[in-house]
């Protein structure tokens, strides 16, 4: 069982779901839970690689000790986000959806310019149109976002300081 | 919590957001002080920008590009979104109409970026750690493919087969300025249906004459098939032999 | 090593050859060469992995006695389509042949990137050019989206309500 997942997960380059694992392997998925709490011990004590819960499923990535030997062969990009583009995002992510007004408001800059350089890196993504005048497109953040920021979904950004809280209307569903 | 409230006293909040403009310093009859702070007192209305000359304040911004702007461009930016709200502002106002458009009243709302300072430090943190893990891309190399199994087939037994093939075909024809070209799947199309559940040699399944091109051609269809397992090959006494694959050919693509 | 070793080639994703693995780690190639054997007689005990060489690297892929669970698994995700895309697609389909231009315009987002996937998936084609200045391309839908959908022909499309706006909700139900 652990050998199937370890295959199957190796060869999804994307967060795969428990569900989407147990249609796979053609099995409940509780019996998936167990493969893979018995899967990622195994590989936590014998291999180079984890598993980790991101972006809403499960996946293989290198363990942070070998970050050296793999950053040596594989020479990455670093893609930090400057200030004021994590700044952009994280007003996307805590008051979503939004208009470019609403982001402008807040900021007290003009944020056209980061927000297409979010959309660009697929960390935002245009999730449907308010319904007042002008119908201004809403943004939201994405699966990407949560990948690469490692996080398994929204709840867990940090929490806020009063005043910036998420809103209950801030937290209605997506509009698509 | 000491680091985290350093950085919050730390962080310099300008009216343009988190990024402070560089500080161009301003001086005339009107106003005194930074480009930032005249920024703020027009979105308050609480100066006549008409007073104002900007294009003092333009030519020290433009001397601050030449000098300093390589070094901060975000810097740089912000003050040219200063910069330029306020010459649109005093366009404006410059204009006789009465009816100067209200720019900026979204700008009043709270609350601003500064309560979020937590949260982008603690993502600058996330962003850090995650860069010391690594997935695999699958985007360098295309979608994953399956190992392949060809059984006791060698490469070099299918080179044989080529070989062999090479050897009876035509020279191809030189005259030919726009030789109809066939898409590989198409190609695909006709070997499939050359082929059969007996196992039939290379030499038997191409039929005279054919030109080298047309033999290539044959050949690198006929390993597509056997790669997505329409066709397959086995070995008897030497020579390879090739029959339709387990797997039914998809429907036709699209041409 | 071995862990090291399987973390730098789990991230490698191509063929990494013994002199690339030498330097990534900081160790003699004779000390790799070591490492892979011992890294590669482990996996086929305990893992679904494999160390293969290829293209005079060495590279991991899955064991191919689980072909099948890694097939079912990737094989819905290549074909799942985003909602973006199932709506670009279905303005090509009821409007077709259409222009780049016409389908932003329906749907009030820019479409390129959309259309771009399409192309790729083989779902939309370009059918001509619209004799208007600039010649713009014009999109249609394929064979292979009719196979796809499940459809002999485009007369099969739903019929939409009149008046009714294009909604993504009239092709999902025949998704997968």
């Amino acid at each position: 069982m652990a050998k199937a997942l370890e295959a199957v997960l190796f060869a999804a380059d994307l967060p795969a779901s428990v569900a989407s694992l147990a249609e796979a392997l053609e099995v409940e998925e509780a019996e998936i839970e167990r493969g893979l709490q018995e899967f990622g011990s195994r590989l936590a004590e014998t291999s180079g690689l984890q598993l980790v819960k991101i972006a809403g499923g499960y996946q293989l990535c290198t363990n942070p000790i070998y970050a050296r030997p793999v950053a040596k062969l594989l020479k990455p990009q670093k893609q930090r986000l400057s200030r004021s583009l994590l700044e952009c995002l994280a007003v996307v992510a805590y008051r979503q959806p939004i208009t470019l007004a609403e982001i402008d408001s807040v900021r007290g800059v003009q944020s056209d310019y980061s927000i297409r350089q979010l959309l660009e890196r697929r960390l935002v993504r245009e999730v449907g149109r308010r319904s007042t005048p002008g119908r201004p497109l809403l943004y939201g953040t994405t699966q990407q976002f949560l990948h690469q920021f490692a996080m398994d979904d929204l709840s867990q950004l940090p929490v806020l300081a009063e005043g910036a809280q998420l809103k209950n209307d801030d937290l209605q569903p997506m509009l698509l | 919590m000491s680091s985290r409230s350093k950085a919050l006293a730390e962080a310099k909040i300008s009216p343009l957001g988190l990024c402070a403009p560089p500080p161009l310093i301003i001086e005339c009859d009107a106003f005194s002080g930074s480009l930032s702070t005249l920024f703020t007192v027009v979105r308050q209305h609480k100066i006549d920008l008409l007073g104002v000359p900007l294009l003092p304040i333009c030519q020290a911004y433009f001397l601050y590009m030449l000098e300093a702007a390589g070094n901060d461009l975000e810097s740089s930016a912000t003050a040219l979104v200063a910069l330029a709200y306020l010459l649109e502002r005093k366009a404006w106002l410059l204009l006789p109409s009465e009816a100067e458009p209200e720019m900026d009243a979204p700008l009043e709302i709270e609350p601003n970026a500064y309560e979020y300072e937590a949260a982008i430090e603690t993502l600058q943190v996330w962003q850090a750690e995650r860069e010391q893990l690594f997935f695999r891309s699958g985007r360098e190399s295309g979608h994953y493919e399956m190992p392949m199994e060809i059984g006791q087939i060698t490469p070099a037994d299918l080179a044989r087969a080529f070989e062999s093939l090479l050897a009876r075909a035509q020279p191809d024809l030189l005259e030919r300025l726009a030789p109809p070209r066939r898409s590989l799947s198409e190609q695909m199309g006709i070997v499939f249906h050359a082929l059969s559940s007996d196992a039939k040699a290379l030499d038997e399944l191409m039929v005279d004459p054919f030109t080298r091109n047309e033999a290539v051609w044959w050949f690198l269809a006929l390993l597509e098939l056997i790669r997505v397992g329409q066709a397959s090959a086995e070995v008897r006494d030497g020579d390879v032999f090739f029959s339709r694959g387990k797997q039914e050919p998809k429907e036709p693509a699209s041409i």
